[in-house]
């Protein structure tokens, strides 16, 4: 657990960068510091690890103030991630992600050992070992930075942007990939990010940074798009959030129907409706209209706009998946792709009306400061 | 590798050729400019003035040089013929050169060096027979004028220490302790027949040294004792400043160095009249004083060749 | 005429002797060896102090506009005010080696500097946060990715020492430069002639040397495909 | 330094030949390095060649550059030319890796965009490209500048006068004042000659001061 105490930074300048941090990161769990340029949230990530000093009050790890302990050497124990890699343009690829356990001494063979073991884990080809990284694209060499920060397997991780410098479809893709390791891993982090989407989508919990190092609001993202505690909050997370919120409510029992269903290859005489077409296991393809079709149907003749919802998904995918499917029924599946029913449009803001929003929480107040809601729930 | 080399070479080549091209054609117009701008400010502390070809006088790098090519030219002004100098060229074998290919017209000399020049069998030290023999060596083109009284010689020289520790007096001495001494010359004193070989073959004088030196750095390391002898002329005014001792030339193997003129056979007529009535009133002794009056108090060579022309009423 | 100089060049008896080619070759290399060593000493961690802290980059601009300052100049003032205070040998020596240190400092410290100013900022970031202490980043990091500009800075400089170092024969210096000053005088052209080839070509073999010392120390994921890019003159710095 | 009261004059004739040594190689050297390096960039494989051969020039020393101009050029061995040629070579291999790293700052898609309105390849050379890479040939021509101010001194060992006179002549005569005057007169002189080249450049590059503002 990560613990500010009133930490407040002010820069030779006279500019307060953090005022007044009161904010704990569970172990186990992402929290991310999310906000405007200007807010803080880089100085005071920056200040976990003693990359910048706080000017007054305290961090403290796992119930250690980090005053007291040697910069340096407490670094080797926090997997740290930024924004663009920065790895060491020098050295090799499997070079730089044994950077820290070469710091402490390790022998060679289990060195090269646990480095080639996190390449494969970040999803990297083993071939790329023995490559610079000015010979590997943007999302390979943010793979590697991650490989690097988890080498020594710290319990703490601190990620500055960690994603920001790469493209959208590749942001997403290690956003993913990043979520399925620390479900294995369970770190205890630290994520930075101007993204208030990224940050609803990595964080266990969100705090909001005002200008000026103020915390706005501390809460679960669900929470947060539906109770912004005031108008800062509010703007900062944007349009759509009643929309965004969704993705937070798990679907409940939705009316399914059955649906008719044509193989890849056969032929059908109906002419007026859409059909649904799948695979030999039942897994949704996408529609066709009939009308259109002038014998079996192929891979050509397949309309794959609408989305695909799992049953055990959010209200958000379900809703999204009747809104795309050109049939306007939405394509519903079980965990393992295969088809179970379509749902409509009606049927599922007929479940969103029914459902409760997250409750508000008595002693959050537009304006105050967020409550701890960790400090309830974790013991530490 | 090998290619890349080779296709190198041959573009340095072509380029040093398009530059060195270029390079004549394309400045020949702002240099001409720049020369004459350069002599009339240098002729302006004379009173210039007369018509006709202009006359360059040169001059070697060393002080004494430079003050009579100031007088000559002064002279030449006076008398109403238009001169200007071109001071500091270097070395003879560089301002005989530039003589022969006419950059400069006039360049003050010395008898005997000139004999040797031109002879390096020569052997004549008797000043007159020296200024006799010299006129059939020079080549067609030079025309040395009337020698002056005044003489430079080079002359070995020590510190007064050195002549005490090692009881010199004259060159000879200096064979049996040569072998320990190192010796400072301007650098041409090592190739010259009347240089290192000609110490060593007229007086078995051997050093153990040789240390290529010019101007103040010579001076200074005889004095600082980096070398124990040196080459320096006779009427360099350092010599009396720093107490040194001038070992006597008893076979006269530097011979006889009158002061006297050499100029292109073309402007020969033109200068004739003028620089021999220089030649007349220069005597030694008043050319020691001037060279203590440009090296010591460090007046302008210019003023002080003005002055002597004032006195002499040239 | 060239073919006198390759005889001269190639005759035994130039190469032997106290005032040989032989000779004054190795005391070229000895004396730029000297010069350049010693500008690396002062200049580096100086540079190194100035692109890590990004302080004081006067001294970087200072030592650039020292440039402009006459290496002639220098060398007679320096042989004047320093000649007199030393005794020995020395004397011919030690004021061309500090006049020729002057000349070497500006582009060993311009690329030590660049070089540490131009290393990734993330890089340096990751650095200490992967907990590096003050001089593990320095030396493990921010050094070897100077690097390619600190070494064609040296190199920069050792082309010039070598070219400049003849004109210290002017004030007494041994070396090439004897050649020059002493053909010049004596108005032998084959020797001045013989005396620069030999100059050139010690620069540029010593260069070759310092280009293979450059592919061997410097990482290749520094250099990647710019291998053209190795060929370094003094305007880089 | 009586010496430097009454004589400090000599520095404006030896000055102004000092600056037309060193400034006509300038504008030679930039003319001839100009073509050059747009050689090396049109022509990837002429780029090190290029580059490598200027840097070649760039180890002769200068001193015996001076001496051995008058039997390659075959002029008079007290002619200025011999300095203003070896100058001009030693300006041109400075100023031809320049100018090719210059035009190589030209931004890749400004040329496209050049090429794209029908600029064709000299008029798009001269019009946008040149253009473009003048800041960084205009540091290489102040590099330039003082590295030629101060070479061009060696050229008093040759006969050539200029301000470099004042430093032998000092050094001979041990006069201090005169050796400290022409190190002076050569430093200002450099300073002049930087301080003309940025105002030209800054002329000639509007667009960078509003960039700025």
């Amino acid at each position: 657990m990560i613990r500010f105490d009133r930490v407040t930074k002010r820069f030779p300048d006279g500019t307060v960068a953090v005022d007044e941090l009161d904010l704990t990161a569970p172990t186990g769990k992402i929290t991310v510091l999310v906000g405007p340029s200007g807010c803080g949230k880089t100085t005071s990530l920056r200040m976990v690890n003693r990359m910048i000093e706080p000017t007054s009050g305290a961090i403290y790890l796992d119930g250690t103030d980090t005053a007291d302990l040697k910069a340096a050497e407490m670094r080797r124990g926090i997997g740290y991630v930024i924004q663009h890699a920065g790895l060491f343009p020098h050295r090799t690829i499997v070079e730089n992600i044994g950077a820290v356990p070469t710091l402490l001494g390790w022998d060679k063979k289990r060195i090269q050992e646990r480095s080639m073991e996190l390449l494969e884990r970040v999803g990297l080809d083993p071939s790329v070992a023995r490559r610079y990284p000015s010979q590997l694209s943007g999302g390979q060499q943010q793979r590697v930075g991650v490989a690097r920060a988890l080498a020594a397997d710290p319990p703490v991780m601190l990620m500055d942007e960690p994603f920001s410098a790469v493209d959208p479809v590749v942001r997403e893709q290690l956003q993913d990939e990043f979520l399925r390791l620390q479900d294995e891993l369970d770190k205890t982090i630290i994520f930075v990010t101007h993204d208030i989407d990224e940050a609803i989508k990595m964080g266990d919990q969100v705090a909001v940074l005002r200008v000026g190092g103020r915390l706005a609001q501390m809460a679960d993202p669900a929470y947060l798009l539906t109770h912004p505690a005031d108008d800062f909050v509010a703007d900062f997370v944007g349009r759509d959030r009643g929309y965004r919120a969704l993705s937070f409510q798990a679907s409940p029992r939705l009316p399914l129907h059955s649906e008719r269903t044509l193989l890849m290859g056969e032929a059908t005489d109906r002419t007026d409706e859409w059909i649904l077409v799948v695979d030999d296991e039942h897994r949704p393809q996408g529609w066709v209209e009939p009308s259109r079709l002038s014998g079996p149907v192929t891979e050509a003749d397949l309309q794959r706009g609408g989305t695909v919802a799992r049953a055990s998904g959010s209200l958000r995918a379900a809703l999204d998946a009747a809104l795309s499917a050109p049939s306007r029924r939405g394509v519903i599946v079980d965990d393992s792709g295969e088809l179970i029913g379509t749902v409509r449009a009606h049927e599922v803001l007929a479940a969103i009306e029914d459902a409760d929003r997250p409750e508000l929480q008595d002693d959050d107040q537009a304006g105050s400061p967020a409550p701890d809601p960790a400090a309830e729930h974790t013991p530490s | 590798m090998h290619r890349t080399s080779r296709s190198a070479g041959v573009l340095a080549l072509a380029t040093a050729a398009l530059l060195t091209l270029t390079a004549c054609g394309g400045s020949s117009d702002p240099l001409s400019s720049e020369t004459t701008d350069d002599s009339t400010a240098t002729d302006a502390a004379t009173d210039g003035g007369g018509g006709g070809e202009e006359i360059v006088v040169g001059s070697a790098n060393f002080s004494e040089s430079v003050l009579l090519a100031n007088i000559y030219a002064g002279a030449l002004n006076n008398a109403g013929v238009n001169a200007s100098t071109n001071t500091g060229i270097g070395s003879r074998e560089i301002y005989l050169n530039a003589l022969e290919d006419g950059s400069i017209d006039v360049i003050p000399e010395y008898t005997g060096a000139l004999g040797f020049f031109y002879d390096p069998e020569f052997s004549e030290t008797d000043p007159q027979a020296v200024y006799d023999v010299i006129q059939g060596l020079l080549p067609e083109d030079f025309v040395v004028l009337d020698r002056a009284e005044a003489e430079n010689n080079d002359s070995v020289v020590v510190t007064q220490e050195t002549a005490e520790e090692y009881d010199l007096a004259a060159i000879p001495d200096l064979a049996d302790v040569a072998g320990e001494l190192s010796f400072g010359a301007p650098p041409e004193f090592e190739t010259r027949p009347q240089g290192l070989s000609g110490l060593q073959e007229t007086y078995g004088v051997e050093f153990a040294s040789f240390r290529p030196l010019t101007g103040q750095a010579l001076v200074q390391a005889l004095q600082n004792g980096q070398i124990d002898a040196a080459n320096i002329f006779s009427t360099d005014p350092a010599i009396v400043v720093n107490d040194f001792v001038v070992l006597e030339d008893t076979e006269k193997l530097f011979g006889s160095q009158n002061m006297v003129p050499l100029v292109r056979a073309d402007v020969a007529d033109t200068v004739r009249d003028t620089l021999n009535a220089v030649s007349a009133e220069l005597t030694t002794e008043q050319v020691t004083e001037m060279l203590r009056q440009t090296d010591v108090e460090q007046r302008n060579p210019e003023d002080v060749a003005a002055e002597f022309l004032e006195q002499a009423g040239l | 005429m060239i073919q006198s100089i390759i005889e001269w060049l190639l005759s035994p008896e130039s190469w032997t002797g106290s005032s040989g080619i032989a000779t004054r070759l190795w005391e070229h290399l000895l004396y730029s060896a000297i010069v350049v060593v010693l500008a690396c000493v002062i200049a580096i961690p100086l540079g190194l102090y100035i692109g890590h802290a990004g302080r004081a980059n006067w001294a970087v601009t200072l030592a650039n506009s020292a440039r402009a300052v006459p290496t002639l100049g220098l060398l007679f003032a320096m042989t004047l005010v320093v000649g007199p205070m030393i005794s020995s040998e020395l004397a011919f020596v030690i004021p061309s080696i500090a006049v020729l240190v002057l000349l070497a400092i500006p582009p060993v410290l311009s690329g030590a500097y660049a070089g540490v100013a131009s290393v990734d900022p993330a890089a340096r970031d990751a650095a200490r946060g992967v907990g590096m202490r003050p001089l593990q980043v320095l030396t493990r990091v921010e050094v070897p990715c100077a690097l390619p500009l600190l070494l064609s800075g040296i190199r920069a400089a050792t082309l010039q020492v070598i070219a400049t170092a003849t004109i210290a024969a002017y004030v007494g210096l041994g070396g090439l430069g004897r050649f020059l000053i002493d053909g010049l005088a004596s108005g032998d052209y084959v020797r001045t002639a013989g005396g620069a080839l030999l100059v050139a070509a010690l620069a540029l073999t010593v260069d070759g040397v310092l280009a293979l010392v450059e592919r061997y120390a410097v990482s290749p994921g520094l250099t990647g495909k710019d291998v053209g890019d190795t060929a370094v003159v003094a305007s880089t710095t | 330094m009586t010496w430097i009261q009454d004589n400090w004059t000599v520095i404006f004739p030896l000055g102004w030949s000092h600056a037309v040594l060193a400034g006509v190689p300038l504008v030679i050297g930039l003319i001839l390095a100009i073509p050059l390096g747009w050689a090396a960039r049109r022509w990837r494989r002429a780029y090190p060649v290029i580059v490598s051969t200027s840097g070649l020039l760039y180890t002769i020393p200068s001193l015996a550059l001076f001496i051995l101009m008058p039997l390659i050029l075959g002029t008079q061995i007290l002619d200025p030319v011999n300095v203003v040629a070896a100058m001009t070579v030693y300006t041109v291999a400075l100023l031809v890796r320049t100018v090719a790293d210059g035009l190589g700052s030209v931004p890749d898609h400004v040329q496209q965009a050049a090429t794209a309105m029908g600029y064709g390849g000299l008029r798009r050379f001269l019009v946008v490209e040149l253009p473009l890479a003048i800041p960084v040939i205009i540091a290489g021509l102040r590099v330039a500048a003082v590295s030629n101010v101060s070479i061009v001194s060696v050229a008093s060992l040759i006969g050539v006068s200029q301000l470099g006179d004042l430093l032998v002549d000092g050094f001979n005569r041990n006069i201090p004042g005169e050796l400290l005057l022409g190190i002076a007169a050569c430093l200002a002189l450099a300073l002049v000659f930087d301080v003309v080249i940025t105002a030209v450049g800054r002329a000639l590059t509007p667009w960078t001061r509003t960039a700025r503002a």
